[in-house]
């Protein structure tokens, strides 16, 4: 008798396992959280009352989860696009740094009316975060070379590109402070009247209807799908990488670019040196999560706010320390690597008799 | 003029012992196939446990077992996802560097004040003190800790690993071509296992490095980034142990460069014809914070440069990085 | 004296938000040692902090704590001022102290210490110490604050040894301590024999001490890691703000004020002395440190800044004075 | 090999397969593609381990867990497609995975007294390190050089793979089964990148060896070749074995016809030809394969509407390459293409889609669809770009699902509940090449060029492709239908064409034919009989 673990590849994710595993894979995350929590002293269940539940159920919990999910939307789907033709866009957090400082520098220069000054620096924000990108896509598209890599390298630089500008052409006059001088008022986003809620959150819900639709609904999102699926059969059938794969990291530029500039006008008001929010990470998981849909993506982007916010909340009030945040949100993504494979392949752990058990009789010196 | 040119040789070497070990480390994982981007991660699991162990028990050299040991334990995790679970390699990297991030934060902010004696710098005997006589670099590299010393040596320990050894050369064979390395008899789970977790190992051994042996201290984020390093320093290395010395040291030298250079007004006076367009441009290039992107265009440069012209020779990657594996391929 | 007052005869409930982790050492670790000793001295006051929040999250993080209640809201980082500042007409009943920055509101105060003053007074043990009349400092980004105390350090130095001259070297980080390690020794092997350092790790201190070189260093004593080679340290001792500003919303009658003091009201100081740092030099340090206190003496009157506003000191100063070798990085 | 079942999702590839091997022969494995051969033989070599059955290698049973368990029981494998590594050396690509220790730790090796030091070497935890942390190469390389001469190979054994031609390859893959003193050695099609002399140098090695007492299996397409090298030979159709017998006492004829599985060929009704304008030129045509060798070398054809052309040849002689040629799939080298009169030459693919050309390419997995997506999205793969699914940048899913619906539906095309949710991945290999075909061919194409359209499909599916393609071609497009199928060349073609070596070779047509003749120029042509050349394509010759 052996101990037998068989893999069988799955011929269809069951519906109920396409939906149930994130759940799944979040609750297991929390349980094994929870013990970090009950060893810090705290009651894991007063805790995540605390982060899920006051979270969801105050009109403070709400309006700051929207606040936070609006910048996680937007990084999410700049992963999420180029996800969908099978490209890693590592590196959001980087063109959400050029995005940024292009779209504060136009609310800082030019004098527009809020109607025309708003849209121009999402413009400006998404020209920046898509040109950043570009390279990284034409050296995948024409070398094959890792976008992986490129896009974290760019990364890097990125980061230094925005502490050198707080520090010089766009430092705030006066004063010798890293940042930039206040946007004005014109250039930020409100809140929506009678609401409370930051109006990005529209913004966001447009651009992740336009996604789906554009996924969904458009032959380019047709194309975008079926190079990600086949790019050998796609190009048979006439559709160009080289188009799509620019396409695709430069929408998820746009989007990253996107996010920096919410982010600045409606929440900081101004670029500062250490402006570094970890969104364009914090996507990476979240287009996992999210990589059925545009809308999933939307609420993976909820979750993660609520995760956030309700982090921050057992922060505040449990005085639990911020770095248990951290540590709960790699467990979701640890365990959700796992989860993916379950999807995958179907284990079955079975106490196996001895094969022999046809009792065949031996042909002679032969196979 | 010597003595300046001795202090950048030393901050030089000194600058690239911790690149040298992570960049070994990712190098091998690499090679095998499977990507980690969690190093920085691993370095700081490694930098926290060597130093906690240290103050707990005295030993710097348990000190380095430990953040080894840790260092391969977290590794561990990247391999069973992508190895085991064929999980995606660039997510479950970031995820470990995330964790570690995380992990370190949270256990090592009560050691942000302690001070431990680390590995004193040490000549080598007998020849030692003959060697620290070679100018400029003599002291540079003669005149270091023990961790110093065991990342030069691994350079050639590595490169005798990889291409003399029948180990090596399985896990070569499994980052190029996992069929034909199973087809030839090659446990292609176990060797990239090992790779991967020698992987840990070593970058556990380069935050041990810096916590034990060139700050002895803990400081929250105290790699302050050069995991990444490491990452790019592989591309830049083309997958070839050699170049990742000549790489660290690269990169050492533009680090020390950084500050070094701010002893030196560059910019031309004012009688200079040319002083109104050149002063702006070099004050630019010479500008710390555009200075620490260098390394990272060089890199981008490099890797451009040997793709584009050497598709099927020595320089490119190994052809099944990234790859998972099954037998059955579904 | 408004009984309607939430803070009244109940005592205080105050919060604090620091922009780290608080460590065993640094600019937040100041802050919560004289949180704790203030929460300690008082028994009408109870306190909570939150660490590791950003700019970004600052105003979430206030306004919760409001509604769980607090009266004070102390937030101790130069980019929580913005936030803070908008936030702070909406919760009128609420006491918001902002460190570092500028701005104020009539339920809002700014608070800040002379740091440069205990620097000076580094910088004067720096001068009596040094043999190769060489002093190095290492930084982490040339803004104004740091800018101002590594004047004032010099300054310190070339009083009372004119032939000072010193380096800085920017690391471009606020920790990364190879790099802090890598600056120090760049200095020390140059000739430097007293490091002074604006990081948030105790690297640069460890390095001067482990090269044989004089280290100093400020906002907490990092005595352990100088070992004999410790000069002292720049502090904050919060609570002397702390302590006041408290009582005086608990007896209602807090106003908002811009608040920066320095030796004379024992919000900044020295640390306490290296083992080996001799006599005569803190005698002579003492005396300078009384000619501060008195007016006898300013920190800039043999300087370019001589003179200069507050408001210039603060925000606007971006070049070294007189000994310091090279140029603020222009950006 | 006792009863052996090995069973994919949805396909049996071996059903109860029981083979022997006598030591010292050489034996045939025959069968149409997807028979089940292949499969066999990984089972055999620990690749897959099997559902059920066993295998005995001189009476023993073998335990087949790993490639690694075949290898140490003595067996020995040359895949079909190459596994080299081609960054490595050859020697090191024969070595690997054998761990051979450094000289100064061989066992036995060089000095035979018992002193301190052999003693020491010659220690277990030594020798266990050594074979792991030393690599020694001097030896093997004396062996593989000196088992290269006796072979009569001339190979560099320190080049790197990736520096060796085809033909090279193939006998390092050689070298690598040898060098292990097999004693059973799998060839799967090793002749098919083989030029005829360097197939008859392969067939004296294996002689050589079988002569030293090896036994070997040999996979191949060429009856040729089972005639002239093998003893005996099995034939596996549909994964069942058909039968063993001894070579000598079958025709090639014979043998087809158990492969095949039929006494009767289909006799399809075909209505007599109607030829219309020229659709498709192509003159001096020169293409590489993958590896940037010439596979194609200089072709001339023309295509009528309403005409189908045959493309006889044995696999790998450039049929691929001609056909991806022809649609723009891939770069021609040299000479033109033009499709109803329009010269295309190297434009991108979409250029010859829009003039009306179709493909159905002949690995249907990786060039003709996306597993992991839709029915419906594969059934407009091509016709997505058209306004029949919506106005503008819109696509209307709606509609494509209805159009794929009644495509479905035309086609016959069985195991769809849901156009929009069974994967492309989830049909058998049958069912997915209706659809394949019926998503060309509904576009009622000027062109269709048609790569294996039939290969690896069920007996029913042939025929009702076998019907459609003639019905299309009634309608006036012209079909050019590439096929290893003698018999489907020799039923659909209005004209014949032999490729060899990228080469049209002798041209014919189907009434003229005389398949002896078709079979050897398919091959090279016989000796002592000269090889037809084709002065113009279009001629309509025929052999008398
Ligand atoms: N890894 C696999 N997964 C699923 N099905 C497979 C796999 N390998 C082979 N098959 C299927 O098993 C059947 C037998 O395939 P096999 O490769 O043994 O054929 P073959 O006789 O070698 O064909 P050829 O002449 O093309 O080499 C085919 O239907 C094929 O589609
Ligand atoms: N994973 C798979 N799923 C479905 N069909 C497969 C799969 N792998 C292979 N096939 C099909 O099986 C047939 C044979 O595939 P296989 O890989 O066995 O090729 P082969 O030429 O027989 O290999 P070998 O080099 O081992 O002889 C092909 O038609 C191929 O499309
Ligand atoms: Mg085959
Ligand atoms: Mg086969």
């Amino acid at each position: 008798m052996e101990f037998n673990v068989e893999l069988d590849a799955r011929e269809d994710v069951p519906q109920w396992m396409e939906y149930g595993t994130p759940v799944f894979t979040i609750l297991a995350a929390l349980a094994v959280s929870g013990i970090a929590l009950f060893a810090l002293g705290v009651n894991p269940i007063v805790a995540y009352e605390v982060m899920f539940f006051q979270t969801l159920t105050t009109e403070f919990g709400l309006t700051e989860t929207v606040a936070k999910a609006v910048p996680l939307i937007f990084a999410g789907l700049a992963v999420y696009v180029p996800l969908k033709a099978q490209l890693w866009n590592i590196g959001a957090e980087g063109q959400l740094f050029i995005g940024a400082i292009a779209g504060t520098w136009i609310g800082l220069n030019v004098s527009l009316p809020m109607i025309a000054l708003l849209p121009l620096m999402f413009v400006g924000a998404g020209i920046a975060g898509a040109l950043w990108v570009a390279i990284p896509a034409v050296l995948r598209a024409k070398w094959g070379i890792n976008e992986i890599i490129t896009t974290l390298l760019f990364t890097f630089i990125a980061a230094d590109v925005k502490n050198y500008v707080v520090r010089g052409p766009m430092q705030a006059p006066g004063a010798n402070f890293p940042q930039t001088a206040q946007l004005p008022l014109a250039a930020q986003l409100p809140d929506i009247p009678g609401l409370g809620f930051p109006i990005g959150i529209l913004l966001a819900i447009v651009f992740v209807a336009l996604t789906y639709i554009l996924v969904n609904h458009t032959r380019l999102g047709f194309e975008i799908t079926f190079i990600g699926a086949n790019d050998r059969a796609a190009e048979q059938a006439g559709m160009s990488k080289y188009k799509i794969y620019l396409f695709v990291l430069m929408a998820g530029g746009a989007f990253a670019g996107f996010a920096g500039i919410s982010e600045i006008s409606g929440v900081q008001t101004r670029l500062r040196a250490f402006f570094a929010p970890g969104y364009g990470f914090t996507a990476i998981p979240i287009a996992l999560l999210g990589r059925n849909g545009a809308f999933q993506v939307m609420l993976a982007a909820l979750f993660f706010a609520v995760i956030f916010v309700g982090g921050s909340s057992i922060e505040t009030l449990l005085s639990v320390p911020a770095a248990i945040v951290d540590i709960i949100q790699a467990l979701i993504i640890l365990f959700l690597l796992t989860a993916e494979f379950f999807k995958q392949y179907s284990v079955d752990l079975s106490l196996n008799r001895d094969r022999e058990s046809r009792g065949v009789t031996q042909p002679d010196g032969e196979i | 003029m010597t003595g300046l040119l001795a202090g950048l040789a030393n901050a030089t070497v000194n600058a690239s012992t911790v690149l040298i070990l992570a960049g070994l480390g990712e190098l091998i994982s690499e090679r095998a196939g499977v990507l980690n981007l969690g190093v920085e991660g691993m370095m700081l699991v490694g930098a926290l446990t060597g130093f906690v162990t240290t103050v707990v028990t005295g030993s710097y050299w348990l000190g380095l077992g430990v953040a080894v040991f840790a260092g391969g334990l977290m590794a561990l995790i990247h391999g069973f996802l992508c190895i085991s679970l064929n999980s995606d390699q660039a997510v479950s990297g970031i995820m470990l560097t995330l964790l570690g991030t995380g992990l370190t934060t949270y256990f090592g902010n009560s050691y942000t004040g302690n001070s431990i004696s680390g590995f004193p710098e040490r000549t080598i005997p007998i020849i030692g003190d003959f060697l620290v006589e070679i100018p400029i670099i003599g002291p540079a590299v003669f005149q270091s800790t023990a961790t110093d010393y065991i990342a030069l040596l691994l350079v050639p320990l590595v490169w005798l690993f990889l291409y003399r050894t029948n180990i090596g050369l399985e896990l070569i064979s499994v980052g190029e071509d996992p069929e034909t390395a199973d087809t030839m008899g090659v446990d292609v789970y176990k060797m990239r296992y090992l790779a991967v977790v020698i992987g840990g190992v070593l970058a556990g051994a380069a935050g041990a490095h810096l916590s034990l042996s060139f700050n002895q201290i803990w400081s929250t984020g105290m790699t302050a980034g050069r995991g990444w390093v490491a990452v790019a320093l592989v591309i830049f290395a083309r997958w070839r142990p050699g170049r990742i010395l000549l790489g660290a040291y690269l990169f050492g030298l533009f680090n020390a460069l950084q500050l070094y250079s701010q002893a030196f007004d560059l910019t031309l006076g004012p009688g200079s014809p040319v002083a109104g367009i050149a002063n702006p441009i070099i004050d630019f290039v010479m500008n710390p914070t555009i200075m620490s992107t260098y390394p990272y265009i060089v890199t981008l440069l490099v890797l451009v440069i040997t793709v584009v012209r050497a598709e099927n020779s020595e320089l490119a990657q190994p052809s099944a990085l990234v790859q998972s594996y099954t037998r059955e391929a579904d | 004296s408004g009984s309607s007052e939430p803070s009244g005869g109940d005592g205080v409930n105050a919060a604090f938000i620091y922009q780290a982790e608080v460590g065993d050492v640094g600019w937040d670790r100041a802050h919560e040692d004289a949180r704790q000793e203030v929460t300690e001295r008082f028994d009408w006051l109870e306190t909570e902090f939150s660490e590791a929040v950003a700019p970004g999250d600052v105003q979430r993080v206030a306004e919760q704590y409001v509604s769980s209640g607090m009266d004070a809201i102390f937030g101790t980082t130069f980019g929580y001022m913005d936030p803070l500042h908008s936030m702070a007409p909406d919760y009128p009943e609420t006491t918001f102290e902002h460190c570092s920055g500028f701005k104020t509101q009539d339920n809002m105060g700014r608070y800040y210490g002379r740091l440069y003053q205990a620097r000076f007074l580094c910088g004067v043990a720096a001068g009596l110490l040094t043999e190769t009349n060489q002093i190095g400092y290492v930084a982490a980004f040339p803004i104004p604050e740091l800018i101002r105390q590594i004047n004032a350090f010099v300054q310190g130095a070339r009083t009372v040894n004119p032939d000072v001259t010193a380096d800085v070297r920017w690391t471009n980080a606020w920790v990364d301590p190879p790099a802090v390690t890598q600056a120090v020794n760049a200095l020390t092997d140059s000739g430097a024999d007293v490091i002074n350092n604006h990081q948030t790790t105790t690297a640069a201190t460890q390095t001067a001490a482990s090269n044989e070189a004089w280290a100093f260093t400020y906002t907490t004593s990092m005595a352990e890691a100088g070992g004999d080679y410790y000069g002292n340290s720049a502090v904050f001792n919060w609570e002397e703000f702390y302590a006041p500003t408290l009582q005086a919303i608990n007896d209602d009658n807090w106003e908002s004020d811009a608040y920066w003091e320095g030796l004379d009201a024992g919000v900044v100081g020295l640390g306490d002395w290296g083992p080996q740092v001799p006599d005569s030099v803190v005698s002579e340090v003492e005396t300078k440190q009384d000619e501060l206190i008195n007016g006898d003496r300013t920190v800039w009157q043999d300087t370019q800044f001589a003179g200069e506003s507050d408001s210039f000191l603060f925000g606007e100063m971006g070049s070294y004075v007189e000994g310091i070798n090279g140029s603020v990085p222009s950006s | 090999m006792d009863n052996i079942t090995k069973t994919f999702p949805g396909v049996i590839a071996n059903d109860d397969v029981s083979i022997t091997v006598r030591e010292g022969e050489i034996h045939g494995l025959l069968g149409e593609n997807g028979a089940g051969k292949s499969t066999l033989m990984k089972v055999l070599y620990g690749l897959y381990s099997a559902d059920s059955g066993e295998v005995y290698l001189n009476n023993e049973r073998l335990e087949l867990s790993s490639p690694q368990d075949a290898i140490d029981a003595g067996i020995g494998m040359v895949h079909q497609h190459f596994k080299l590594i081609p960054r490595l050396s050859v020697a090191k690509n024969i070595i690997l995975g054998r761990r051979e220790p450094a000289a100064a730790f061989r066992n036995g090796s060089g000095a035979d007294d018992s002193g301190p030091v052999s003693s020491v070497a010659s220690s277990n935890v030594l020798q266990w390190l050594a074979a792991r942390f030393t690599l020694g190469l001097d030896e093997p390389v004396k062996k593989i050089q000196s088992l290269a001469d006796d072979y009569g190979f001339d190979i560099d054994v320190s080049a790197p793979v990736w520096e060796l031609d085809v033909g090279e390859r193939q006998r390092v893959e050689i070298l690598k089964a040898l060098y292990r003193d097999v004693d059973l050695l799998i060839l799967d099609e090793p002749t098919a990148v083989l030029s005829p002399t360097e197939a008859e140098r392969l067939f004296e090695t294996l002689r050589k060896l079988t002569d030293q007492g090896l036994s070997i299996i040999i996979i191949t397409h060429k009856l040729k070749e089972v005639q002239s090298i093998t003893d005996r030979v099995t034939v596996l159709r549909d994964g069942e074995n058909v039968g063993t017998v001894e070579t000598a006492d079958v025709s090639r004829e014979e043998l087809a016809k158990m492969m095949v599985g039929r006494d009767v060929l289909f006799e399809i009704e075909k209505e007599s030809v109607s030829i219309g304008t020229p659709v498709l030129e192509a003159s001096n045509l020169r293409a590489d394969d993958e590896r940037g060798i010439e596979a194609l070398s200089g072709v001339d054809m023309t295509l009528h509407e309403g005409e189908i052309i045959g493309i006889a040849g044995v696999s790998g002689n450039g049929q691929m390459e001609l056909a991806e040629t022809l649609v723009g799939v891939r770069e021609a080298t040299g000479g033109s293409v033009s499709i109803n009169g329009e010269e295309l030459t190297n434009k991108p693919p979409r250029s010859f889609i829009d003039n009306g050309v179709s493909f159905v390419p002949e690995d249907r997995h990786r060039d003709g669809c996306a597993e992991p997506l839709s029915v419906m999205h594969n059934a407009i793969m091509k016709g997505y770009t058209s306004n029949e699914f919506g106005a503008g940048l819109r696509l209307d899913y709606e509609s494509t699902a209805s159009y794929t619906g009644s495509l479905v539906d035309e086609f016959d095309i069985r195991g769809i509940t849901d156009v929009s949710e069974i994967t492309a991945g989830e049909l058998s290999g049958g069912n997915l090449q209706k659809l394949i075909l019926a998503r060309e061919i509904d576009r009622n194409p000027d062109l269709l060029v048609a790569n294996q359209p039939t290969r690896g499909v069920d007996v029913g599916a042939i025929e009702f492709i076998r019907e459609r393609l003639l019905e299309q071609r009634d309608s006036g497009t012209g079909i050019l239908l590439l096929s290893e199928d003698l018999d489907e060349i020799l039923d659909l073609s209005d004209r014949i064409l032999v490729i060899y070596e990228g080469e049209f070779v002798y041209e014919t047509t189907p009434d003229a034919a005389d398949r002896r003749r078709i079979g050897l120029e398919m091959n090279g042509g016989d000796v002592g009989q000269q090889s037809q050349p084709v002065a113009a394509a279009d001629g309509g010759r025929s052999e008398s």
